[in-house]
């Protein structure tokens, strides 16, 4: 059990923030983009070249041999710096491509193709259990969203059920209208068959929302550090902010909040590099994750008064992008469901072993 | 003690319901009830026509409009109105400047402008924060110089909701620049939108939406008689304005609305098992947030009943810090069951309007004075914890 | 819809909170008693003599023909002074003898007899739906407890299956050991048959349960008052602790979870003696309560800080009330499941009706 | 980074895990497991075989018991000991006057007094806290005056947890009035409690128990050689006693232990469809309270692992804070789990002590510095929020 990064680790760090500070999104006076992100293509290309597409896959499969760990560090850089991109988007399309030997996972980590997961389904709630879409003779039928990124996307990814299970398909050039993929027998290319595609779908979605967490984590990392600097540096009733209690103690409590994620955000990266199935660890993460983004976004507004609604300043977007990632891969509901129901399997979370 | 409403009572509200219900125009309650940016045509159109059916300013002297009620009664003209998605008349103008102009204006004040407050033939906006004061509102350093039959205005004021459909800015300004204390030498100023040298700046939120301005007053003048009440007074009366309501606080009908929405919502987000409806945890969520908007709901009736109208009331900080905390709750929930469909923002689904009406309402809390203010004025104003 | 108590309810309030005072717990240095209550004749006397015991039941059948909302105000008043009584389990019995027509009642309100429902048992959570006590030809065998105030009982109400049913028998002079009551082909007289029993309990339950949420809101009360009085004249670095805003901002929080859990159980109170059988609003009752005393309990230990935890000092005793009384007659999970359960029975909770 | 232990720290991993399970003595960890009210015998007899086996004071020097463990291997020293239900070393021997006694005092008193510390020879308590003092630990009263080789202490200590077991205490005294500052002028001073004039009184609390007292000074003599490190230097040592530790702060592996039990007991409780194990809304909060100890414990690794020893450190607050209020938190789930049984209290049975234990550990956000200093401690030595 190590927590420290090494020198390596520590480049692309340093780089990736390099690259978030050029790339991060310009406030000011006047209007801004709001809510879920476009595809940025500078970005993109940018991220590809530091080579952080590739990160997690094994050099045979196209990818660099690093692990989740290294994404951890750079999906962390992307939030604190309030980058939006199709990242975690990509992270659970290029492991199902690895998993499936594909050889677009080249282009993928390239930057020269944009592969995105079509897992939502309008009127449903969060499952990577079922899906309406119908696949038959290597074409889909049916509708999936709404898919993030899916307008800027070469390639999506769909589970699809055939012969009453799912099976794994990747559609080129998908048509999408208001962010949903429409199947009209659709000619798709069959990734995984049925007895591979649930276990491949949660290692995916597992790396995913790591990947995920770790955003948040840098989100809720800048969050915390701005509020912190506004009640130094803010004056009402003649004096700093940092002047009443009230709000000083609750800056340390959205520290605590902060640091409990931190922990636990990094040993989830350990865990799912030792084991991809850990769907556990990865689900008591996205809790954690959950309550403290909760806890901190809607903090850092709060301490920040009406500035911090604004989408003129930084924080309000934090806490957008924060609300966003708890709902995404499940939510902190669905986690805590997916752990009660599996409660009985130890008696204490072993966490040295 | 009863439990029930009075034969009075039950058929005010039978007629308060039929009215909302069947007699309010239907198309001003469907574009209401749609959520997303407040359209000002429908406030309106909507506060016209209350106007004319006498349910615009219930709460007003009957001369101007309001109707002898008692606070039960005004509490279920709310809770039916909210509950059936009418647009609730402009706060600016029922709740703020009218009964500030009814209890402290000229009578040549009142005459001119109570009626097109009323009827919303003139909208009003707040000057009261500016950018340097935030809570601190006393602070306020936009200043007001007589000269001659004029006063001359220059600052800033922001925060300013729907400030760019205004007519009318009902301003604090500083007359008095040497007074001992800074919540002396404040002024109530009426200033016509048009006048030369203001200027809007509207400021957009996170959800997008651009409901509150900054506005800029560079040596705009204003005529001496639209000052309200007494000079260097305008403090007592911006106090008058944030705290003499109990009923109407709290918006309670439109968080009950917002509530039973979201259990229609879940009901039609299917899940592995059946809906959202049938998940316990969801469930009992929706079934906490019943009960503690019941004991909202309660409290508002119960403190109601022994309003001391007219004074700062500490007792509505307990509505508007319950409230603003309750109403966030309910609108979180929407986003958890809108779930991955609320990714997507859009103008014209529940899903899609679910994120940004979240974020929009975490000022619920901030605006109007912050819970900080408000838990201030609870253990200051009613349990004498004074630092 | 009123919430304002007439002449005749403020006197028996005032009797009270004077009969309260006379027979409060008497704190002070040196050690006093802690936990659970036994059994005070003489405050039972008391209470009996200013008409307390009967107040809820028709006059024909031996009560007072008043209803929840004086019961409400008795049980307020011991509640705040801090006086553990068998008030609410007498409730629960003398409903279900007033529902039977049974003579016991009379004496019950004279306080001459001492009557308690025997209705948790060993190894189960809180049920109302079943018993294990079964019961043949008059008499009854199991055991039911912990049966509060059994050990002081002339006669326990035990509910008992009967030919795969529920039905209610009264038992004299329970055997009791260590708090259980013991039944061993024990004779017992049947007060309800399995057609009735189900409901009358509800209503019996009900009423009992606003007793205790009434109890809840003086303790609550109480331990609100002290705390305030605590941060006016507890010095600390030389000041007030009323000068430290982060305390007096969680005093305001308090007084907001007394005010709502004081109009819920008012109303509850007028809800019942209007329909006896509305058991949603006896759970939302239970559940605010339930919420604002845990809130209330615990803020009032802390802020008072280590003298809140001395059994010298009244405050920690009202946190043990308030804990105890959460988890009678159903804690607020159960009576959030049960209302979940209920959700699509209405769209809005209507309160103006 | 690396999830997994080194094969040393697994070995050592299962070195403890063996030691604590099977070589210790089972009927110390059955007597210990059962809760209630501490008992000194098991206390006693516990810590002397640790001590017998080294294990009683490895982040001590290790000329006086000490082993070179890591960070790492000390946290799994303690989860391994919690885990097993091992009465774990009396604190104020092992992790207050110890400690303070090896970094301060003088070659005689480490001599003298760490050997039987160790072994609990001596059973030490605190006296620290006043009556008048609270949070405010500096405004303390008790004063000791020099006469010739002694010191003449006068005043009074209170929450002295099992003082009435103690065979000395460690006290802060006043020894100079007129220092500028109240936290200078203070003395460290160890002191017999069989000394004439030092009189206990134990404090009932609320679970009925009789852990804490008050302790009473009246022309107590003291040798000048019980003065540790430098005369008027105490508050220093105070601090480092207080704040140097970061693992061990939050009893991590007690927590786990009394929820891995909560889940057990849930397991036994029958409801009309199962047990309370099945049910979806206790056992989502289980599972919540298994993310919070996760969560907490990987934090305790975490920073542990860049651990300032020998300094006061506010990342320890972080783990005090959030310790104890997960350490009421589980306690309050076991009193939910035993629901109509635990309204019942006994020595005995799980459900007849859990509320008492909860209530009990009301205490842990209180005593050791209060949660509000521990916030306090965050907000201005980590945050550098100074107001």
């Amino acid at each position: 059990m190590d927590f420290s990064i090494d020198s390596e680790q520590k480049a692309l760090r340093d780089a990736v923030r390099e690259l978030a500070s050029r790339h991060a999104p310009q406030h000011g006076q006047g209007d801004a983009p709001v809510g879920p992100a476009t595809h940025d293509a500078d970005t993109w290309s940018a991220l590809a070249e530091v080579g952080a597409l590739g990160l997690p896959y094994p050099e045979d499969a196209g990818g660099f041999g690093a692990s989740a760990v290294e994404v951890a560090v750079v999906a962390s850089e992307l939030g604190r710096a309030g980058v939006l991109t199709a990242y975690a988007e990509s992270l659970v399309a290029g492991s199902l491509l690895a998993q499936a030997g594909h050889e677009l996972l080249g282009d993928l980590t390239e930057g020269s193709a944009l592969v995105v997961p079509a897992l939502a389904e309008p009127g449903r709630a969060w499952s990577l259990a079922s899906s309406s879409v119908q696949a038959e003779d290597s074409t889909l039928t049916g509708r999936k969203g709404p898919v993030p990124y899916a307008d800027a996307a070469s390639h999506v990814i769909v589970p699809a059920t055939e012969d009453g299970a799912l099976a794994l398909y990747l559609v080129e050039s998908p048509t999408v209208e208001n962010g949903h993929v429409v199947l009209d027998s659709t000619k798709a290319t069959r990734l995984l068959d049925a007895s591979a595609t649930a276990g491949a779908l949660a290692q995916a979605v597992n790396l995913g929302t790591v990947a995920l967490c770790a955003e948040a984590l840098g989100t809720m990392d800048a969050a915390t550090t701005m509020t912190v600097e506004y009640l130094k540096t803010r004056k009402q009733f003649g004096v700093p902010l940092m002047t009443f209690q009230t709000l000083t103690q609750r800056a340390a409590d959205m520290y605590v909040s902060l640091e409990l994620a931190r922990s636990t955000v990094q040993f989830a990266a350990m865990a799912i590099a030792d084991n991809p199935e850990d769907s556990a660890t990865v689900s008591r993460t996205k809790v954690v994750t959950g309550q403290s983004g909760r806890h901190i976004g809607q903090e850092a507004i709060q301490l920040h008064g009406g500035i911090g609604m604004t989408a003129e300043y930084a924080v309000g977007h934090l806490t957008t992008r924060l609300t966003a990632i708890e709902r995404t891969y499940g939510d902190t509901r669905q986690h805590l469901a997916a752990l009660a129901a599996g409660l009985s399997d130890h008696g204490q979370v072993d966490v040295l072993a | 003690m009863q439990r029930r409403l009075s034969p009075d009572d039950a058929a005010f509200q039978q007629r308060m319901r039929t009215y909302f219900t069947t007699e309010f125009p239907a198309d001003l309650r469907e574009r209401w009830s749609a959520g997303g940016e407040p359209d000002p045509e429908v406030i309106r159109a909507a506060q016209r026509r209350l106007h004319e059916d006498g349910l615009a300013v219930p709460h007003w002297p009957a001369e101007y409009g309001g109707q002898d009620w008692t606070m039960l009664q005004r509490h279920i003209y709310l809770q039916e109105m909210q509950a059936a998605s009418v647009p609730p008349p402009l706060a600016f103008n029922a709740n703020m400047v009218g009964p500030v102009i009814a209890a402290f204006g000229s009578q040549e004040q009142k005459d001119r402008f109570l009626p097109p407050t009323a009827s919303l033939d003139i909208w009003w906006c707040q000057g009261f924060s500016e950018p340097d004061a935030g809570s601190d509102l006393a602070s306020l350093r936009t200043t007001a110089v007589k000269d001659g039959d004029e006063w001359v205005v220059n600052g800033q004021k922001t925060w300013t909701t729907l400030g760019q459909h205004a007519d009318w800015i009902f301003a604090l300004v500083r007359t008095d620049p040497d007074a001992p204390k800074k919540q002396m030498g404040i002024s109530f100023l009426l200033i016509e939108m048009s006048s030369p040298g203001v200027t809007v700046r509207p400021i957009q939120l996170i959800d997008g939406g651009h409901e509150v301005n900054e506005v800029f007053f560079d040596n705009v003048r204003v005529p001496a008689d639209q000052l309200v009440g007494e000079e260097n007074k305008g403090w007592d009366y911006a106090k008058f304005l944030l705290g003499n309501e109990r009923v109407g606080v709290a918006p309670v009908g439109s968080i009950k609305r917002r509530l039973a929405e979201a259990k229609e919502w879940a009901g039609t987000v299917s899940t592995d098992d059946g809906t959202l409806l049938d998940d316990p945890l969801l469930a009992a969520r929706i079934a906490e947030l019943e009960c503690q908007v019941l004991a909202l709901e309660l409290t508002v009736l119960r403190v109601a009943a022994n309003s001391r109208e007219g004074k700062p009331d500490p007792a509505s900080s307990i509505l508007k810090l319950r409230g603003s905390q309750l109403q966030q709750d309910v609108l979180e929930l929407v986003v958890d069951i809108a779930g991955p469909a609320g990714l997507r923002w859009d103008d014209t689904s529940w899903e899609g309007l679910a994120a940004p009406t979240y974020l929009n309402f975490r000022k619920a809390s901030i605006y109007g004075g912050s819970n900080e203010v408000q838990r201030q004025v609870i253990s200051s104003g009613i349990l004498g914890l004074r630092g």
